[in-house]
């Protein structure tokens, strides 16, 4: 249910709600067109979001289309994920130089930006909650995303469409955001229903031009509701993970290692994955060098790698792997599930292959 | 010294682009005899672009030459165009004029500082110069920044420095956003000061005297300093179209190299590069450029083909300040290419690649095949003025020692700049049709 | 704010011995007094230790809590990093963080017999569960090392065997090649175990050394009526951050970094004999 | 003292790690790459003796190098001989780019008959010396390491040269490009415009050039390991690409290289 205590704004209010932000010390970070798709990027006015805009996505295919109305998020999930903000793809853990008789660390700036996300979905706010398992709430935390991540300033968006590759609805993610904002926004062809999730979210309501809600309310219900309708897409994730494991010998993961490009890219869209290898990047003269730490995938080889050889030699061992982990090893680690249903992964893959098929199949003749 | 027999040889050249010889033979004080030997290995690019598409001509020409890449691209896709009936809007041209200041600017000032600076000052290389002193180490970091912003227009608007991928036949891939080609201007007001600085060191060089009535061929254009377009014009009253560059000049093959050298039909070797444009189209030069060429001490007409590395240091001076005002003055254009459709069509194109006129020629059938591809690189058309060159010189070197005299034929060699990688791009298909 | 749990701290490298061809013990000391004091591991852990401008590798720590100053290290040089530490000599400075991942059940095995199987480099990790054993003899019942080695001159710590021996430890060694010299068994490491009198009910095993070793040496204790929760195993995978964030080290739900290197069988069986997994 | 001996090259005892630069069959623009490191270019000097580099120096080819840069194919019959003295002469040979390591672009040559060629095309074929075919140093001689790349990119061999200053052996990352797409938050062309992009099976290295231009990858780089070019094949089929189109894109720079030949063969 939509949150009683909401309030409606105008939707030219939106880029108020955006100065504000920008005037209290964040980067407001959110949707926009570049490169022929609707990615995330720094945003200084409303203008800057896709009004207009829809995507049309497939497995393996993602094109940008006109909407006949102004929405300013009609569309799904592009191909970035906030994890860019949370855990950089790329980031100079520190730096070690070589002093007379030892070595000094440099830690990296501590000053990250504060971000604000606009727009952000009910998927990935179950993706950002299951990075902060990884990141945060194990027996380590690792101080460069906790950094980012308590600052963030999260405003969320109610999905009023559902793209063909989504499944949200059988991740039990979505498509309602219900938790984990501070303000989500429902978009009304009119207006915007603002829920307040946190004290610093209603603190930056006030002197915006805001108003009561009553039907509103109930419209903004509805919205969430159709999308959910319109959803195609499913996972049974019954008897996960034992459905996995104790299919590690089926023929489909021969089928599909034939298909499968081993190129990363559902794992580089995946709001929730979070492999990274840490390089050592010396300078020419010998005197200091970077540890760097970047995204990295289980389909690169180099990832198991080990003297003698990969520990997962082959694409079958490598998408085997991934799909283990995400759906059942990760609930053994984690306590959830690694997939929120977001449908990025279909989406991007060069060759459209789809993970929701790949579980049926290995179901449809489970132990066979 | 100078009786009996004695042959200067240079087994391999250094300091030039790709891998030539060069044998004198003297007699008597007399030269007997040279060969510039041309000994790099060919690759054949006019067979192997038989039966490729034609959207595929520029990336596999740029290979021809990593040095001057952007050459080969512009002079295949004019090539290509012209064959297609089409002609780009100005900003797509203004952007392919601004990438070839990009490569004028990092070719012209590797070859001064790297190559041919170390002849006039005795030094095996800049590097070596850079160790030998505080203030050449300067002129050498000086000289590198200033190719490095060469380099980065080549790096913004090709996509990199060697052998660019930014480039299609109707244009472009992408178009440079507005933040990033106000940064590339910045870097290039910033580089001005540098191209001044090194017109007024090489300037400074002590030239060799040397005058000879050199046939030089350019292009010239109506109101630019030719690049990309223009007329095929010589000293000696040549005026013609592209396509009639096969009607006055020939290709031959020469026993001892295996690149060919080409020469006027009937007549003998000619003069591309920096010198013949200089001579030919010093009047389309902006007034700033003028100025500061007439303050180097830099004459006009100049036959004196050691001022190559002055006239060089004035069109990087040149490039420099055109690139700013192609960047100042862009207008985006609604599309970066424009799309086309194959016809069978025969196309042929001149540019001005740093050393002189590139010469393309294509037949593509209907469905955008090519089936014939003739190219015609300036270091071939300069081979035999080489090797005159040479004839005219040696004799002033025969009081010196081995070493020496052969230094100062290398020098000789560098006036021209010669790109022997160009030079061997093929084995003459082109021979076939005859 | 957390601190960064990637950073690594300067060590001194004190001691350089050979062990056997390509394999070397390296003595190490931290740099700061107030972290050596800090530092405090158990038998079967292990350390990342880092060489400045080349890279970060996880080695087991082959000296026992309390053995002596500082650190031991024995490293085969097999790759990059190791590679470049074969040319160090003492005096370099290294990075070392840790320590790292789970341990040996030494406390867990009191009252009981131990059958320690180590195969090749597999004896470094094990060397600390030796000498805690033996340090405290009298908790124990028999106390075994099955040890294999490629060839007699690939054998480990060679120099400490009659000590081991004196303090109550049945040490039995296999070679897979015989020299001339070689007067002991020829063949794998888990067929010693039928040389043993085995009283499986009060028998830990704890195993490191090839995976496809450790896996026959399982199955030959689980044959020989020792339950699968009491053998150990030690697994190694790439790891890079050695705390559970990287994500290089999985083997099925488990990173093998924080909740290994050592498991209980029992916990692993399901993915150790899957190929490629 | 930190880590002091260095295994690969020796920084920090004198004299400087000797380096040298050769040329076989190319365009020049591999080791044009090292004179383009315009800001790095006179640390390199300091750091190691350029011993021989015939494109920026006159000194003549003496005495043997700590490393070796490979450039171009062999394609002449006298290069066979070179090579191996070059080998013979280095402790680390490292192969630049395309040509060295596959044969290049000139390679192409490699698909007709070269022989037959030369003699009707030229007046006087006897004076010209080629090989049949345009073929990498590894054939004729062990190869330390390959730096992919038509060119190589300079930043790749700065990296290799800094990881051997600093006493390990150089490594340099060759999964799929579209990694390193993701990682620089391109979006992909394939999926979102439909372009036949060779990104999934080229091994990264060029920086995401031409993604990063709205133009699909046409494998400057070379084969990713195990590159699945079936299943990208099929793709491009589905898409709309004829077969000859799909053999062309196998067939440029790396068209020697054993799983683009096998792929552009598939579709002949
Ligand atoms: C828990 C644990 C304990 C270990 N203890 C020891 C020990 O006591 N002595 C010893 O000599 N070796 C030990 N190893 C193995 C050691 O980590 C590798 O030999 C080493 O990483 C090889 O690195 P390299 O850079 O020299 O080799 P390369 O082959 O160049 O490896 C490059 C990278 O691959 C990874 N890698 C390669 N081999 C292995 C491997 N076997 N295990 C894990 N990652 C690998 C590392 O990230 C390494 O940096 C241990 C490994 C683990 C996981
Ligand atoms: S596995 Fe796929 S659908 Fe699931 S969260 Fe990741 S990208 Fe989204
Ligand atoms: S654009 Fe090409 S390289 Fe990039 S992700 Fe897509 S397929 Fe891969
Ligand atoms: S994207 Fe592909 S074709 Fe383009 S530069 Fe990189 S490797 Fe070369």
């Amino acid at each position: 249910m939509v949150n009683t205590s909401a309030v409606v704004m105008e939707k030219s209010e939106l880029g108020n709600l955006i100065a504000r932000l920008w005037a209290e010390g964040y980067t407001v970070v959110g949707p926009t067109l570049a490169q022929g798709a609707i990615v995330f990027d720094e945003l200084r006015t409303a203008d800057q979001l896709p009004i207009g805009w829809t995507d049309e996505q497939e497995p393996g295919s993602y094109r940008l289309k006109r909407r006949d109305d102004g929405a300013y998020f009609g569309y799904a999930v592009g191909p970035h994920s906030w994890k860019k903000y949370l855990f950089p793809a790329r980031l100079t853990l520190f730096s070690i130089e070589r002093t007379a008789d030892s070595f000094a660390v440099h830690q990296g700036s501590t000053d990250v930006p504060r971000y604000a996300f606009l727009g952000v979905r009910s998927c990935d706010l179950h993706a950002i909650a299951v990075q902060d398992r990884t990141f945060l709430h194990g027996p380590y935390v690792d101080p460069h995303y906790e950094r980012r991540r308590e600052r963030a300033f999260i405003i969320a968006v109610q999905c009023g469409t559902a793209a063909s590759t989504c499944f949200c609805a059988s991740m039990n993610t979505g498509p309602r955001a219900t938790q984990g904002f501070d303000l989500a926004l429902t978009e009304l062809p009119e207006a915007f229903v603002v829920e307040v999730g946190s004290e610093r979210g209603g603190a930056l309501l006030v002197g915006l031009n805001v108003r009561a809600a009553n039907g509103e309310i109930e419209a903004a219900h509805q919205v969430t509701e159709t999308t959910k309708r319109q959803m195609t897409r499913t996972l049974d994730t019954s008897d996960m993970p034992a459905l996995l494991y104790e299919n590690l010998d089926h023929a489909r993961w021969d089928d599909v290692a034939g298909r499968c490009l081993s190129c990363t890219n559902c794992t580089m869209v995946c709001p929730t994955c979070f492999c990274h290898s840490v390089d050592e990047v010396p300078d020419l003269l010998g005197e200091r060098s970077e540890r760097v730490r970047q995204w990295d995938s289980c389909f690169n080889p180099e990832l198991s790698h080990v003297a003698g050889g990969s520990t997962r030699p082959d694409i079958r061992a490598r998408y085997r792997q991934w799909l283990t982990h995400k759906l059942a090893s990760w609930i053994d680690q984690f306590g959830v599930s690694g997939c929120v249903g977001c449908g990025r992964c279909i989406t991007w893959c060069p060759v459209g292959i789809d993970l929701t098929e790949e579980v049926a199949a290995i179901r449809g003749s489970d132990r066979a | 010294m100078s009786e009996g027999t004695r042959t200067i040889r240079i087994e391999a050249l250094a300091r030039v682009e790709g891998e030539g010889a060069l044998t004198v033979h003297l007699r008597e004080g007399r030269v007997e005899d040279v060969h510039f030997r041309i000994f790099e290995a060919p690759r054949f690019f006019e067979a192997l672009l038989r039966g490729r598409d034609l959207t595929e001509v520029p990336d596999i020409t740029a290979r021809i030459c990593g040095i001057c890449p952007v050459a080969y691209q512009m002079s295949a896709c004019h090539a290509l165009e012209a064959a297609l009936g089409m002609s780009l809007p100005s900003p797509l041209r203004a952007l392919r004029r601004l990438l070839y200041c990009g490569e004028w600017i990092e070719s012209h000032v590797l070859h001064i500082a790297f190559l041919h600076a170390p002849d006039f000052l005795r030094f095996e290389s800049s590097i070596a110069m850079a160790q030998s002193s505080p203030e050449l180490a300067e002129q050498v970091r000086s000289a590198l920044q200033l190719k490095k912003a060469g380099n980065a227009i080549v790096n913004l608007i090709g996509g990199r420095e060697i052998h660019p991928i930014n480039v299609r036949v109707g244009g472009f891939y992408r178009i440079p956003r507005q933040d990033e080609r106000a940064a590339l201007a910045e870097t290039l007001r910033a580089a001005r000061d540098r191209a001044h600085a090194l017109l007024r060191w090489v300037a400074a060089f002590e030239l060799p005297a040397a005058d000879h009535d050199y046939e030089f061929v350019a292009l010239r254009h109506d109101d630019e300093y030719p690049m990309n377009e223009g007329r095929l014009v010589s000293n000696r009253g040549l005026d013609i179209a592209y396509a009639e560059f096969p009607n006055e000049f020939q290709e031959h093959q020469v026993p001892y190299s295996n690149a060919l050298q080409c020469r006027r039909k009937g007549g003998g070797a000619y003069f591309v590069g920096p010198l013949a444009r200089w001579n030919l189209n010093h009047d389309r030069l902006p007034p700033e450029a003028q100025q500061a060429a007439a303050e180097s001490g830099l004459t006009w007409p100049c036959r004196n083909p050691y001022a190559s590395i002055v006239v060089r240091a004035v069109e990087v001076l040149f490039a420099v300040d055109e690139a700013i005002r192609l960047l100042d003055t862009f207008e985006p254009p609604a599309s970066a290419f424009i799309p086309f459709e194959p016809v069978a069509a025969e196309g042929v194109w001149i540019t001005e690649a740093p050393r002189g006129i590139l010469y393309h020629r294509y037949v593509i059938d209907t469905v955008g095949k090519i089936s014939e591809a003739v190219i015609v690189p300036p270091t071939s058309q300069n081979q035999r003025q080489i090797e005159e060159d040479l004839i005219r010189f040696a004799p002033s070197v025969l009081d010196l020692p081995d070493d020496d005299a052969a230094w100062r034929c290398e020098q000789v060699v560098r006036n021209y700049d010669p790109c022997i990688s160009c030079a061997t791009h093929s084995l003459k298909l082109k021979v076939i049709g005859r | 704010m957390t601190s960064d749990p990637y950073c690594p701290h300067p060590a001194v490298l004190r001691s350089v011995e050979p062990e056997t061809p390509g394999v070397a013990t390296f003595g190490m000391e931290f740099q700061e007094p107030a972290r050596a004091a800090a530092f405090h591991h158990r038998p079967g852990q292990f350390n990342m230790v880092y060489l400045p401008g080349v890279g970060e590798v996880a080695i087991s720590i082959a000296s026992a809590p309390g053995e002596g100053v500082g650190l031991r290290h024995t490293i085969r040089f097999v790759g990059r990093v190791t590679n470049a530490l074969q040319s160090l000599r003492p005096g370099a400075v290294l990075g070392l963080r840790g320590p790292y991942g789970s341990a040996w059940p030494v406390e867990e095995a009191r009252g009981r017999d131990v059958v320690l199987v180590a195969g090749g480099l597999g004896l470094a990790p094990l060397r600390p569960a030796v000498k805690a054993l033996l340090a405290e003899r009298a908790q124990y019942g028999r106390l075994w090392l099955l040890y294999g080695a490629r060839q007699p001159s690939d054998r480990l710590y060679v120099a400490e065997y009659a000590d081991w021996e004196r303090a109550g430890l049945e040490l039995l060694v296999t070679v897979d090649r015989a020299d001339a010299s070689w007067r002991g068994a020829v063949g794998i490491v888990p067929l010693l175990f039928r040389k043993l009198a085995l009283d499986p009910s009060r028998t830990l095993v704890l195993t490191c050394g090839p995976e496809v070793m450790m896996r026959a040496t399982v199955h030959e204790a689980i044959d020989r009526g020792v339950a699968a929760s009491d053998v150990y195993v030690s697994l190694e995978r790439n790891m890079q951050c050695a705390v559970g964030l990287c994500g290089h080290c999985q083997l099925g739900p488990e990173f093998l970094c924080m909740n290994g290197p050592v498991f209980p069988y029992e916990r692993v069986a399901r993915f150790l004999g899957k190929e490629h997994f | 003292m930190i880590a002091q001996p260095l295994t690969v090259l020796n920084t920090r005892r004198a004299p400087r790690p000797r380096l040298g630069v050769f040329k076989f069959a190319s365009c020049d623009g591999c080791q044009l790459s090292l004179l383009d490191c315009e800001d790095e270019l006179l640390a390199v000097a300091d750091r190691v003796e350029i011993a021989f580099f015939r494109e920026a120096t006159r000194r003549p080819l003496e005495g043997s190098f700590d490393v070796s840069l490979v450039e171009g194919s062999v394609s002449a019959p006298e290069q066979e001989a070179e090579i191996r003295d070059v080998r013979a002469r280095s402790r680390f040979l490292i192969t630049l780019g395309a040509c060295a390591s596959h044969g290049g672009i000139q390679a192409l040559r490699n698909f007709s008959r070269v022989d037959d060629a030369l003699a009707i095309v030229y007046a006087t074929p006897e004076t010209i010396s080629t090989l049949p075919s345009s073929r990498p140093a590894s054939d004729y001689v062990h190869v330390d390491l390959e730096l992919p790349g038509c060119p190589i990119n300079k930043r790749q061999l700065l990296s290799v040269l800094a990881q051997m200053l600093s006493g390990g052996k150089p490594r340099i990352d060759q999964h799929a490009l579209c990694l390193d797409c993701k990682r620089q938050n391109v979006v992909c062309v394939l999926v979102a415009h439909g372009s036949p992009c060779l990104g999934p099976v080229t091994s990264t290295g060029c920086g995401v050039l031409c993604p990063s231009y709205d133009r699909p990858c046409f494998s400057c780089f070379g084969p990713a390991p195990q590159p699945n070019t079936a299943s990208l094949a099929e793709r491009f089929q589905a898409i709309g690409l004829s077969a000859d189109h799909i053999r062309r894109l196998f067939q440029m720079f790396y068209n020697q290289a054993p799983e683009f030949l096998e792929e552009a063969r598939r579709h002949e």
